[in-house]
């Protein structure tokens, strides 16, 4: 293991611990704007995975662009794959049968039990406060069995809610038993936000603070969460990257700082 | 019913005349990719009115529409601008009340576009359960139980679009239409195949013989076809992968511009409604500037 | 129009008279050991029907393999085609939704309403008298709205029998409105065998005898079938074949004589 | 459960040990095309026994394999040697009681494979409503009622054999997949998909750069696929198109022999038992003789 790094920023923290997360044996899809979890893949195969698979863009197995260019649904990303997953047939099998098992999302409305919300703002779906984008492929991949990370680089009381105004993408749904009720597998894993690390607690499904990012407090997080975290006596900081993992981010693998698209309307400055 | 064997190649505003009024039209693209805009432009440009804009991704094609009060009702699985944020038309249409959004899992919205391909009168998916999205169209996704082992699946009533309308990379004059390589998105795999009329932009038109050299890149051949334009572009702003790049900078000009309404109409006017054809279009964008611009990666 | 052939076969009289059933407007698909209706689509092609669409071995759209070479479920008919049709997704589609409407078929019985039968003989089909190869295609055109044509080249009683006996195929099922009943639409259009040409009585739905070939009486054709065959007043001729016609056939759409194989079993000689 | 990304180029004999006794396994190939009979030849050295075959259309393979005893149950929608007419040994063991036929149509057969591909257990059909075929088989394809329109479609329940066995064109070690063109047949493109297991024989072996070069033409991920065979000629005697034709020599042989039970078996010992190797097969079949017999008419 090389030196620690003493110069990272928030979204560099992220995508180490992100790509922290995943092994030899995942494949990993990704959606639109996600630069985060797009590096983490791509680091994860440049240091402690190079088996791990990246589905770029749901779409180009194994693709090696050299470095993230644009947008991740761009077919400029699937350079170099082995394949083109034809989508209906071949991706939503795979997925729908749990040959791939992982899936990374974010979402305006997190809640405490890791439902996720990207539709609207409000009460009243048809008449919303805020009329968000939509679910995408959330809906889908909560439903159907996936192991889910959660990232998000704005931790703050909107987000994190107590509950979410539409239940776009299942997590936990009530907690408990609620998810595994419905014949639903797997479900939220981690969240990885610009404060924190979080699970959930395997009994209670609720979600848990695991470790704090450098300089911020177990205290503000709390204070940046619209509901009670279960949070242990003691919470650690989150691992250090070392200097290797951030060359690796900084010179090869997004050297046009594409993550940080994702923190407009975020606190966080990167 | 099957098309003919005939000569289809027509002009953008020809093809369009078969789209009516209240018509509920499927329209491919992603957020910043392959979506057929030239044709979405001469839609605008015969306002077009009460449309039902059936998409999976609704991109910058869509908020155009909305912007310029052709669309009613949406159906799709995400609204944006991709990385360049906010689809503010619709968002601000569906707000005040304007235009009704109908929502559904990705998996959701491509078994009803494969239901009507198949012309059955459901398809299923277990997509969804456990989500409120299920709840949202009850006469289109229903909870059912499987009769061979009781478990929960999701029934998917079938869509079946009066028009598609797609952007593609060459056809011949009778409307056997090549893509490179075949069709890898849900949308431009499934759309016209479920749709009662099909009308193609392409990059260009070869001769049959040339389409027969290449026999494995048809997706679409001449008999579910019934309309062939040539527009250079036809995706412009957005990419034709392998062979031009989304433009970024008219993405950001939009992006910027539509935050209020007023940006967003007068983009319309001078982006959409003032060039005569798709050559006066090209010029307004750059020509040769955005060509280079937009210089495809993999070349 | 070209002379009229005097030395035409019985199985170039068949090719000719189901290629004058089709049009510009046809899409035809065929299935395994389809010679006579393949050289039909080709004959078709050739003469009075050139924009109609052969879709070689229900794959290759369009396709001009030249003459018939062999198996015509081999992709050496694929020639040349305009477009591989993607069985599952595109051919599935497009027959389901009867975008296609048009299919031939043969079987080892047919009866007075048009029902097929290539499964089994015998009452018991798990422990069948013989066993025969299976209903393929058969079951799935029949049910799925498609105008079908039906062609066989053993005239006789084993063949074309009172009542099939497994009911792969539906024709007018029990006759009348039977078919129209079950939501099905179209159905058995033209039977055109060694000995005559037949279609269906409009209300009754039962087979009707359209004309005789050459040489053949309608008492021989009467004689030669398992049930009543509904028979006007004045049999015509099977038109004879063109001089041009026949020159098509054997000189250039099947030089090989691949469609006499399909004469295997008959009593007709060709 | 994906499979690994390690080599997996193994000999016929070790692939065809993940097969067990009373397995269901899914055979790809036609009549006459694209059969994996290599694979074949070996589950028949191998004595398995007590199979169910999986496919649409059963042609030699299948025969010999029902002749050689290891065969319970046929699932197909046909089964015969194309042109080359019955499949005697077939014939013979369901007219005897010793072997149970399956029938279904084609494209209820094709909807089970799809409903295992998504993990689903039942996909829709209206193919065979009005037909005894739907009736013959309660438990896996049941006529029920559409939710939104009352229309009768037929439920197929999914099939996900334990292995599916087949041959392509080329692959990498880790086993993804090239096929030229593309699957275009729906056991290609279904079968493995639905199968637990993948065993693949393949013509050649190249490596995972020269499948970089042409994404377009890989039908399977490496993470489908359980095993690489590298066998020259793997399909003989049925085609692989367009890289060589049917054998019409060998297949008119076991045509004729194949009438007499006896002949079957003599066939068997000669073609399939006796020789050791591939190599010994094919200069059994002919060496140099046969390849210029099944020269391919594309080439």
């Amino acid at each position: 293991m090389s030196k620690l790094s003493e110069d990272y920023t928030i979204d560099e923290l992220m995508v180490v611990t992100l790509a922290r997360q995943f092994t030899d044996a995942d494949i990993m899809l990704n959606g639109t704007v996600s630069y985060i979890p797009v590096s983490a893949f791509m680091l994860a195969r440049e240091t402690h995975a190079p088996k791990l698979t990246w589905v770029a863009g749901a779409v180009g197995v194994d693709a090696d662009p050299g470095y993230i260019v644009g947008n991740t649904l761009d077919p400029t990303m699937w350079k170099d794959c082995v394949m083109y997953l034809p989508q209906i047939s071949d991706m939503w099998g795979y997925v729908h049968s749990n040959t791939l098992e992982t899936f990374c999302i974010r979402g305006a409305q997190i809640d405490k039990y890791g439902n996720v919300n990207n539709s609207v703002i409000g009460k009243d779906y048809h008449r919303p406060k805020v009329r968000l984008p939509g679910s995408a492929g959330m809906g889908d991949m909560c439903s159907l069995h996936k192991k889910i990370y959660i990232w998000s680089t704005t931790h703050n009381p909107r987000t994190f809610v107590d509950k979410v105004d539409f239940l776009a993408a299942p997590g936990y749904l009530d907690g408990g038993d609620a998810r595994a009720k419905l014949g639903l597998r797997n479900g939220p894993e981690v969240v990885v936000t610009d404060l924190c690390v979080m699970d959930f607690e395997p009994t209670s499904k609720r979600m848990r603070l695991k470790s704090v990012h450098r300089g911020v407090s177990a205290k503000q997080v709390q204070d940046e969460t619209g509901f009670e975290l279960v949070t242990p006596d003691h919470v650690l900081e989150t691992p250090a990257p070392s200097v290797e993992e951030i060359e690796l981010l900084r010179k090869k693998i997004d050297p046009k700082n594409m993550r940080k698209i994702e923190f407009r309307g975020s606190k966080t400055k990167v | 019913m099957a098309a003919g064997k005939e000569n289809k190649v027509m002009s953008a505003a020809q093809a369009v005349g078969m789209i009516r009024d209240g018509d509920t039209v499927a329209i491919q693209g992603m957020g910043t990719q392959m979506s057929p805009l030239a044709l979405v432009r001469e839609i605008i440009k015969a306002r077009k009115r009460n449309l039902i804009a059936a998409m999976i991704v609704g991109g910058i094609g869509l908020d155009w529409l909305i912007a310029a009060g052709c669309v009613k009702k949406v159906m799709a699985i995400i609204v944006n601008l991709d990385e360049f944020g906010m689809a503010n038309a619709f968002r601000r249409a569906v707000e005040a009340g304007e235009l009704m959004m109908e929502e559904y899992t990705e998996h959701q919205m491509l078994t009803r576009f494969s239901a009507g391909c198949y012309g059955l009168p459901f398809m299923t998916t277990q997509s969804g359960i456990g989500s409120a999205i299920v709840d949202l169209h009850p006469d289109t996704t229903k909870v059912i139980d499987c009769p061979f082992t009781g478990q929960k699946v999701i029934a998917c009533r079938a869509l079946t679009p009066d028009v598609c309308i797609l952007h593609a990379h060459r056809a011949d004059e009778v409307g056997n239409v090549q893509f490179f390589p075949k069709p890898i998105w849900g949308d431009v795999d499934v759309f016209p195949r479920a749709s009662k009329k099909v009308i193609v932009t392409v990059e260009e038109i070869v001769s049959t013989d040339e389409i027969r050299r290449t026999p494995e890149r048809t997706g679409l051949p001449y008999f579910k076809v019934d309309a062939v334009v040539p527009v250079k572009y036809g995706a412009h702003p957005c990419s034709l992968f392998p062979r031009y790049n989304f433009d970024r900078q008219v993405m950001e000009r939009y992006a910027a511009e539509s935050r209020t309404p007023e940006g967003t109409q007068a983009f319309l006017e001078k982006y959409v409604r003032a060039p005569r054809t798709q050559e006066d279009y090209l010029d307004l964008v750059g020509g040769s500037t955005m060509e280079a611009r937009i210089q495809s990666f993999w070349s």
